[in-house]
């Protein structure tokens, strides 16, 4: 199967292992990402406190693209473009003064109805069978917390995706991967992206009140299908460990390199050696248990 | 694909149907309505590119008995007139057998000849080619050769002028009406009992082919097409006067797609536009 | 017709529950208003038919309009809703004819906007002057009768 | 009878010296796709082969719509006023014989009890000239109704193409005569023969026999096999030459004044003969038919010696429900 | 025609600007006038008789008054000309006050108005017709749909002024939600105690047949004439013969298969049961989805015991038909409930609170039971989960109720109050116990009702925190209550043991239903629509339906009581004359025209239009046309303008009525 893919700057950026991960899982479920050229900012949060107008104009380039190079469906892995896109499509799609607008600034008319994803959908689109017959590796003994923050789910009406309160998509392809997902509280809560910048202190705070959370209910690692929560959650602990001392360490990976090291892609190709909180400690643990088996 | 031909023999046959409503050519090859009864007249029937009648308006015409059922050759165009006679309490589904052809478009005038210029323009912009509502399918549709949308392009010069401008136009496209109601006739969506314009108790619309009266008339026969018409253009070809009418309808059309995005004949369950309502309808021109 | 200053002819067909007791209350406050509209009473907007406009402008009105209740107020629950569908069709419909905006008008005012109908009703009659008469549709009239004028 | 020779040039320059105040030319022209005749034309069709106008020019004599007199009440005093008649002459050029052959025709029925002033005073002020026709197709009768290519029935002054560059001019009646000595009066006669096409007439029938026929068969199957199928509109009867029924209304401009109307009006109508009680003699589709048939081929022949049709074929080429009147007689005849 | 025109001067206020002997010169030379003049005050006695009078000596047949607006003295006029012979609907009204004189000053174009619109009023009754009011019987009893405390108030207010009452309750027991609640606010008496009596008055009282288990079937006719069928679902106990000695509760095997509904859940129920101690009439049903001789053919155990061979387990369905004159709505309420509904289902749930699967997070209702001394708990207050004793309980509002992104736009009324009072029970009962309440706002606008929630806070110590709870979740056997208090503007946390939601109040499911066999609008939540929100707030737009209750929208015991008590007095009114009256403006079908497209019965709002056959002597069909019922037309004329054909025409305002009118402009 062949899919467009809108891969946005975080995944050129601080997400890069979210990229390479994603590209190399595909390859062995062979699906064949086709990137939009020429593809351009999404505008996330920034351009929608700038103007609404800009707002939708920026993803509608994109989507714009997407109709001329053939695209019928686009996915977005960052969890904040994928949002944007979706809104703006909305947007076009029900107010026709903006589509006005925009087609205006577009200098173009088209139909935006390209279908957008985000990875976990994606991963839906592939099937959890499809991943199954592929796993390599046993992870049963890996506990797994998945974290979908804001982005993937809100606003439902608009996002029209899983459940706003208790998603369950990432924990199905989680255990389709074969290892197990844990239950518990703070899978939505707000980890605080927008203040990443300017109150790092309450980034900290709600950062780790969700991997508190997360251990408590006996999680060896995060799950997440986010840049800005991978960063506040990975990037952050390394402060939240001074700032909180006796914080107890949590590895958090993108769902991507959770399924591509199942289906035995070597971690190094996935980018799991790049991660602020080194994962493999734990990831090894869980599979050399395996082994003995 | 079953044989249209052996369908209504089937038909007639088991007296299932009473008659089918079809086409056929004469002698000179011209095509024709045609009102098959007996197996024998089954072999006279046929469908082309020529078959451009809306065979519909006689399930209103020709009475059919309460408990009776009838046979008719459709196209996807003739067969939303018929969902839309269902909507509108003329007949019922059970008393129809609606023979649906695949269509690949029609001639403007059952004479032309079947080559891009002379495709009739509802062809350009049909929807459906296939029927929508059935008991058999008859014939293929082969892909053909688009005709240019003259009518659009009419229609978007009109919209640019000024209102004056479109009044002078209507004015010189009306003038020319002599009140035949061939345009009523032929309408599938015409089977009152009394028209309006036959209504002089007290006198509803001003009958004589003049200015006025012929204003009169058109605009309030568009305007009872509103939300209903099936655009099946037959008003316009049965014009010998050659007035534009299905700018109008096609107008009213465009107002239900676009206030109320609603086609009429789409749906026998379907609530019609005109009858029901939304809160939320839009009402900007109301002060 | 003498050129001297053009007063407009405006034919204003009112529901009887909301905007002809409107202009009741318009009347009972004194609101002042320009003498040019008449006024005919009918129970609901909806039971106002196209053929009403057309036949005004047949018998020289220069501009019509249509007022009726609020939607959600209507004495009889729905018939506004039905009106407005059927509105929505016919002013298109002239308008794609030539019959502007300019000459048919439409306004919900309740039995409590006594100050809404005044400004409405002068609105349209202000409109209508501006446009001057309404000589196209007069010629098709006359058409028939020129004859008879003199 | 005489015959002059004319070339088209001196036909152009007919058209353009007529003083315009005085004359109106009404012409075949293309009007869209089709033809039609129209007034004062500038670029009127002079060609045998065109095929005839959508509409016959009997608008021009027998209008669609005809004021009588009109009426005005002051106070509770009501005034008759005449309507004003142009005086102006008319110019038919190049008719089609099935065309100008109806004005005989209709001269029967607006001259028989009662004198129609207005139709008569169009045709005195007429000139038609004929051309004669090259055109034929299935629709065509025009022989079987005693008509021909060159029938001059109806024509002031006739038409022959003699080469593409000039017509054999034929004086038909002394209106055509006067005529061409005032506006053509330096022509040279023809002396020779001129040779025309021979129509084929696909369904020829005998009118006299179709006449005993129908007047035997009132109750027969095949009016209710045409029946079944005519939709009821006139367009059958509104662009036929001959027919002339019409209906006389009131209409009124205000409520004290208004005038008496002549309107055409079609016996395919199902009110057309709908009585006040709500009765209506002709209550199907089957019986107007009828109706139209008898009329055309047995009544009219019974009461003025000739068929009310000019086998022009208009009905047929236009009837939306693909109606062949001359099929239907040519069955008739064979039975 | 001879046509009589009366121009009022009214005083001053028409005099003044309209030069009204000039209208009645002009108009009497008009065609069809046979008289005008000009009065000083119409409306007056003198001013009558001048009409009557002219009436007599020129014998007129219609009469047009130029005065003030129809709507002030359109009656007057019609009945003087009623008593001097001519019909009163041969009397138009020519406005010449409120849209003449009063909007005018310039004498010359005020008085050329005027005189248009009189010529239009004159053109309009040339085609008038004379009119006779229609009149229809009333049947003298009334239905009742609905047993809660409404229902019962109607049923008794109406059977006690003597009229025949059916009352009819789709629940096997009469007392709806009110029989559940444990005290009520503010006074704190005890639900049961008051509403029992009542209860029990409906059962004996001879003027009232009550129909429960039994659901309203079909509803056909109009004002004062509806017929309607009932269905009487299949009890398998014969309520005649059964004592409701409950030996065959007490003997049923099956203990636990069911939920018990009186208790909302917390309780289950044997498969023939009643459905709380006190219900009226104490007779149990036999609940077939769980009974094993249903599901086996085998047990009958009820049978045996049954000294009364009460039990009948072949009864069927029946059904009732009733001739009712009046029909009262009291269909009630129920509580939303916060878990997850179904795609397209008008709410969305509440996943922040657990979509219900947490325990011990309950609604209003079940906390009335745990609390009711009839409750599971016989009052104490134990939680659900371990039936410990919690010390720690918050209250949540407007869960569903002002939310309109999981619930509704609308406030849920009670909520301010029964927490109040919840917080205040639990308080009384758990001394020790700490009680928190999120609240947006308090609205407690009652009698005493502010006072009671002043106490709960200030005596009973109640801790109220303005501000939403954002999430509720379980963490180690505690419930943590996140949430904001946005006076004191911080977060909270509360670890507490329960958690109490009060619930938006939503329509019986049935609702709409209900009002569709009525033929009675709702919103778009499903509660009925009253006529007029001010003026006639227990009228529906049908005539002779009523609404009482939380059918309605939500309310309270006090105001569903009055509310029920005023529609039961507008029945009564019907009641109170043996015809009724009604305006003859109805639409009229002419059936040899209407093709039956039956875009008119789309458009009526009164189903007015019904369809009929018409057939030729031997008994085929010709076709199927519109019919108008009168009794139930009201007038609007829109079935007329929507008509293709224009084969219905409104009486009194028919087409050629108002071309008339038109034309009269032409000359202005």
């Amino acid at each position: 199967m062949e899919i467009g893919y809108y891969p946005g700057c975080s995944l050129e950026g601080t997400a890069k292992e979210f990229d390479k991960s994603l590209k190399e899982v595909l390859k062995v479920l062979d699906v064949n990402l086709k990137e939009i050229e020429d593809w351009s900012c999404c505008g996330a949060s920034s351009a929608h406190s700038a103007g609404n107008t800009l707002a939708v104009a920026l993803p509608a380039r994109n989507l714009k693209l997407a109709d001329d190079q053939g695209l019928k469906e686009i996915v977005a892995p960052c969890a904040a473009c994928f949002n944007r896109l979706v809104t703006a499509k909305h947007e076009l799609k029900f107010d026709e003064s903006m589509r006005i607008k925009v087609e205006k600034l577009l200098e173009e008319k088209t139909s935006f109805n390209a279908d957008i994803y985000n990875i976990l959908q994606l991963f839906q689109k592939i099937g959890m069978e499809k991943i199954k017959e592929n796993v390599k590796i046993n992870l049963k003994n890996l506990k797994v917390a998945c974290y979908y923050g804001c982005l993937l789910v809100r606003p439902n009406d608009i996002i029209q995706f899983d459940d706003t309160e208790n998603p369950l998509s990432m924990e199905e392809i989680v255990m389709a991967s074969g290892a197990q997902p844990v239950n518990w509280n703070f899978k939505t809560e707000c980890c605080g992206a927008s203040l990443s910048i300017v109150h790092t202190g309450i980034v900290e705070k709600l950062s780790k009140q969700i991997m508190d959370n997360a251990i408590l209910h006996k999680a060896d690692i995060i799950a997440v299908a986010c840049p800005m929560c991978h960063s506040n959650l990975d990037m952050r602990q390394l402060n939240i460990k001074k700032d909180y001392p006796g914080h107890k360490e949590i590895p958090v990976v993108y769902i991507s390199e959770l399924v591509g090291l199942a289906l035995g892609i070597d971690p190094a190709k996935l980018g799991l050696n790049s991660h602020f909180i080194d994962p493999m400690k734990v990831l090894n643990s869980a599979i050399t248990e395996e082994a003995a088996i | 694909m079953p044989d249209l031909i052996e369908i209504a023999k089937g038909l007639l046959e088991s007296k299932e149907v009473s008659f089918i409503i079809g086409y056929t050519k004469d002698r000179f090859g011209r095509v024709k309505p045609y009102i098959a009864k007996s197996v024998e007249d089954a072999n006279n029937l046929m469908f082309d590119h020529h078959s451009i009648h809306n065979l519909a308006v006689y399930l209103t015409r020709l009475k059919i008995p309460e408990n009776g059922k009838v046979g008719i050759v459709a196209k996807s165009c003739d067969i939303k007139a018929i969902i839309a006679l269902i909507q509108e309490n003329q007949i019922k589904r059970e008393q129809v057998y609606i023979i649906g052809m695949n269509c690949s478009g029609v001639v403007t005038h059952s004479t032309d000849e079947w080559k891009k210029e002379n495709i009739q323009i509802k062809c350009k912009y049909c929807a459906d080619k296939s029927p929508m509502l059935y008991d058999a399918v008859a014939g293929t549709a082969e892909p053909f050769e688009q005709p240019d949308d003259t009518q659009a392009v009419l229609m978007q010069k009109l919209e640019a002028m000024s209102s004056a401008e479109r009044w002078d136009f209507w004015a010189k496209e009306f003038e020319k009406c002599i009140k035949c109601y061939a345009c009523r006739q032929v309408c599938p969506m015409c089977y009152c009992e009394q028209c309006i314009a036959e209504k002089n108790q007290p006198q509803w619309i001003t009958t004589s082919p003049t200015p006025a009266g012929n204003f009169s008339w058109n605009i309030i026969k568009a305007f009872h097409m509103a939300g209903r018409c099936v655009g099946c253009h037959e008003c316009e070809r049965a014009c010998p006067m050659g007035i534009p009418l299905t700018l109008l309808t096609r107008k009213m059309g465009m107002v239900a797609g676009k206030e109320f995005n609603y086609r009429h004949g789409m749906a026998i369950d379907q609530p019609t536009l005109v009858g029901s309502y939304n809160f939320n309808d839009n009402e900007d021109f109301i002060k | 017709m003498a050129e001297e200053k053009f007063e407009p002819k405006v034919v204003a067909f009112v529901c009887n529950w909301c905007t002809y007791t409107g202009a009741d209350l318009a009347g009972t406050s004194r609101l002042k208003q320009e003498p040019n509209a008449r006024l005919i009473r009918v129970p609901c907007t909806g039971r106002i038919d196209p053929v009403f406009v057309i036949k005004a402008f047949e018998s020289g009105a220069d501009g019509v309009l249509i007022s009726g209740c609020h939607p959600g107020d209507c004495h009889y629950n729905t018939g506004n809703f039905h009106a407005r569908r059927r509105w929505t069709f016919f002013k298109e419909l002239l308008n794609f004819v030539g019959i502007d905006s300019t000459r048919l008008h439409f306004s919900w005012v309740s039995a409590s906007e006594g100050k809404k109908w005044v400004d409405v009703v002068n609105g349209v009659i202000d409109t209508v002057r501006e446009q001057g008469p309404f000589l196209k549709y007069k010629e098709i009239k006359e058409h028939d009768f020129q004859e008879i004028e003199n | 009878m005489k015959e002059f020779i004319i070339n088209t040039d001196e036909i152009a320059n007919l058209i353009s010296s007529l003083p315009a105040d005085k004359w109106d030319i009404l012409a075949p022209a293309k009007d869209g796709k089709s033809f039609d005749y129209i007034l004062s034309s500038d670029k009127p069709i002079i060609n045998s082969e065109a095929p005839p106008s959508k509409i016959s020019f009997k608008e021009y004599f027998f209008p669609k719509s005809e004021t009588l007199f009109y009426y005005k009440r002051e106070a509770n005093e009501i005034s008759l006023t005449e309507p004003k008649f142009a005086e102006k002459k008319l110019l038919v050029l190049a008719a089609k014989p099935c065309d100008a052959a109806s004005l005989p025709i209709l001269s029967k029925v607006f001259n028989w009890d009662y004198k129609d002033e207005f139709f008569n005073k169009r045709v005195n002020n007429s000139v038609i000239i004929g051309l004669s026709c090259a055109y034929s197709d299935e629709s065509c009768f025009c022989t079987s109704v005693g008509l021909d290519r060159n029938n001059t029935k109806g024509s002031d002054i006739f038409l022959t193409p003699f080469n593409d560059k000039q017509y054999v001019l034929s004086v038909v009646s002394d209106k055509g005569d006067s005529f061409v000595k005032e506006f053509l009066p330096n022509l040279t006669e023809f002396t020779g023969t001129k040779e025309t096409k021979e129509f084929i007439d696909n369904k020829p029938f005998d009118y006299k026999k179709t006449k005993d026929w129908i007047a035997a068969n009132f109750e027969n199957k095949i009016w209710a096999e045409t029946g079944e199928v005519c939709i009821g509109c006139a367009q059958c009867a509104f662009v036929c030459p001959t027919c002339h029924c019409f209906d006389i209304v009131d209409e009124n401009c205000d409520l004290n004044c208004g005038r008496r109307i002549k309107n055409w009006d079609a016996c395919q109508f199902g009110v057309f003969t709908k009585h006040a009680s709500g009765h209506n003699p002709r209550n199907s589709q089957e019986k107007r038919y009828r109706q139209r048939v008898s009329h055309k081929f047995d009544y009219y022949y019974e009461k003025f010696g000739e068929v009310l049709c000019t086998g022009c074929g208009r009905c047929t080429r236009g009837c939306p429900a693909g109606i062949d009147i001359g099929e239907i007689v040519f069955s008739i005849s064979n039975q | 025609m001879k046509i009589g025109v009366f121009v009022c001067y009214c005083g001053e206020n028409i005099g003044r600007t309209v030069d009204c002997a000039a209208v009645a010169k002009e108009l009497s030379a008009y065609p069809g006038v046979a008289h005008a003049e000009a009065y000083k005050y119409m409306c007056s006695d003198p001013g009558q008789n001048l009409i009557k009078q002219a009436i007599k000596e020129k014998n007129l047949d219609a009469v047009v008054v130029g005065s003030c607006s129809p709507h002030m003295h359109e009656k007057t006029f019609r009945k003087a000309c009623a008593s001097a012979g001519v019909n009163p609907y041969m009397v138009e009204i020519a406005n010449l006050r409120e849209h003449c004189s009063w909007i005018h000053d310039d004498i010359p174009s005020a008085t050329a108005k005027a005189i248009d619109l009189v010529r239009i009023a004159v053109e309009k009754v040339k085609y008038n017709e004379p009119l006779q009011t229609i009149q229809v019987p009333v049947t003298k009893r009334a239905l009742v749909i609905g047993g809660g405390i409404a229902g019962i108030q109607s049923a008794l207010d109406i059977a006690n002024a003597g009229f025949p009452v059916v009352l009819v309750e789709k629940e096997p027991s009469i007392g709806g939600h009110m029989s559940q609640l444990s005290e009520t606010f503010p006074t704190l008496d005890c639900s049961q105690c008051i509403l029992t009596p009542r209860m029990v008055e409906v059962y004996q009282h001879s003027n009232i047949t009550l129909l429960t288990y039994s659901e309203v079937e079909k509803v056909e006719g109009f004002i004062g004439n509806f017929k309607v069928t009932v269905r009487k679902k299949a009890r398998s106990v014969k309520d005649e013969v059964c004592t409701g000695c409950g030996l065959c509760v007490q003997n049923c095997p099956i203990k636990k298969k069911a939920q018990s509904e009186f208790d909302e859940s917390l309780t289950t129920r044997p498969a023939i049961y009643v459905p709380f101690p006190q219900a009226v009439p104490n007779i149990p049903v036999i609940d077939r989805s769980v009974c094993t001789y249903y599901k086996t053919g085998k047990c009958q155990m009820c049978k045996k015991v049954c000294g009364r061979e009460a039990i009948d387990f072949d009864q069927q369905d029946t059904f009732l038909t009733f001739d009712i004159g009046a029909i009262i709505a009291a269909t009630g309420y129920k509580l939303y409930k916060i878990d997850k509904k179904p795609e397209g289902h008008i709410y969305k749930g509440y996943g922040e609170y657990g979509y219900g699967e947490l325990k011990d997070v309950i609604d209003g209702l079940q906390f009335e039971r745990i609390a009711s001394a009839s409750g599971p708990t016989s009052g104490e207050i134990l939680r659900p989960s371990d039936k410990k004793e919690p010390k720690k309980v918050v209250f949540v509002q407007c869960v569903g109720s002002r939310d309109e992104s999981k619930g509704f736009s609308y406030c849920s009324k009670i909520c301010c109050m029964y927490t109040a009072k919840h917080a205040m029970l639990y308080k009384h009962k758990v001394h020790d116990g700490e009680a928190y309440v999120f609240y947006m706002d308090i609205r407690s606008n009652g009698k005493g009702y502010d006072e009671f929630v002043r106490r709960a806070i200030e005596e009973d110590g109640v801790k109220y925190i303005r501000g939403r709870v954002s999430k509720i979740y379980e963490e180690n056997g505690k419930y943590i209550v996140k949430g904001e208090d946005t006076i004191a503007g911080v977060r909270m946390e509360i670890d507490a043991d329960m958690v109490v939601l009060a619930t938006a109040m939503i329509p019986q499911p049935e609702n709409s239903k209900v009002a569709q066999l009525l033929g009675i609008p709702y919103d778009k939540h499903g509660f009925m629509q009253e006529v007029h929100p001010k003026l006639r707030p227990v009228e529906t737009s049908t005539g002779g339906i009523f609404l009482a209750g939380a059918c309605h929208s939500p309310r309270d015991i006090p105001e569903s009581v009055s509310m029920a008590s005023a529609a039961a007095a507008k029945a009564m009114v019907l009641f109170g004359s043996d015809i009724l009256e009604r305006e003859p403006v109805v639409a009229k079908v002419e059936a040899s025209t209407c093709a039956g497209c039956f875009y008119c019965q789309k458009v009526c709002a009164y189903s007015a239009i019904e369809r009929k056959e018409i057939r030729d002597r031997q008994g085929n069909l010709i076709k199927v046309v519109a019919y108008v019922n009168a009794g139930l037309c009201q007038g609007c004329g829109t079935c007329n303008a929507t008509c293709p054909s224009k084969s219905v025409e409104l009486i009194g305002f028919r087409d050629e009525q108002i071309f008339a009118e038109i034309q009269s402009l032409s000359g202005f």
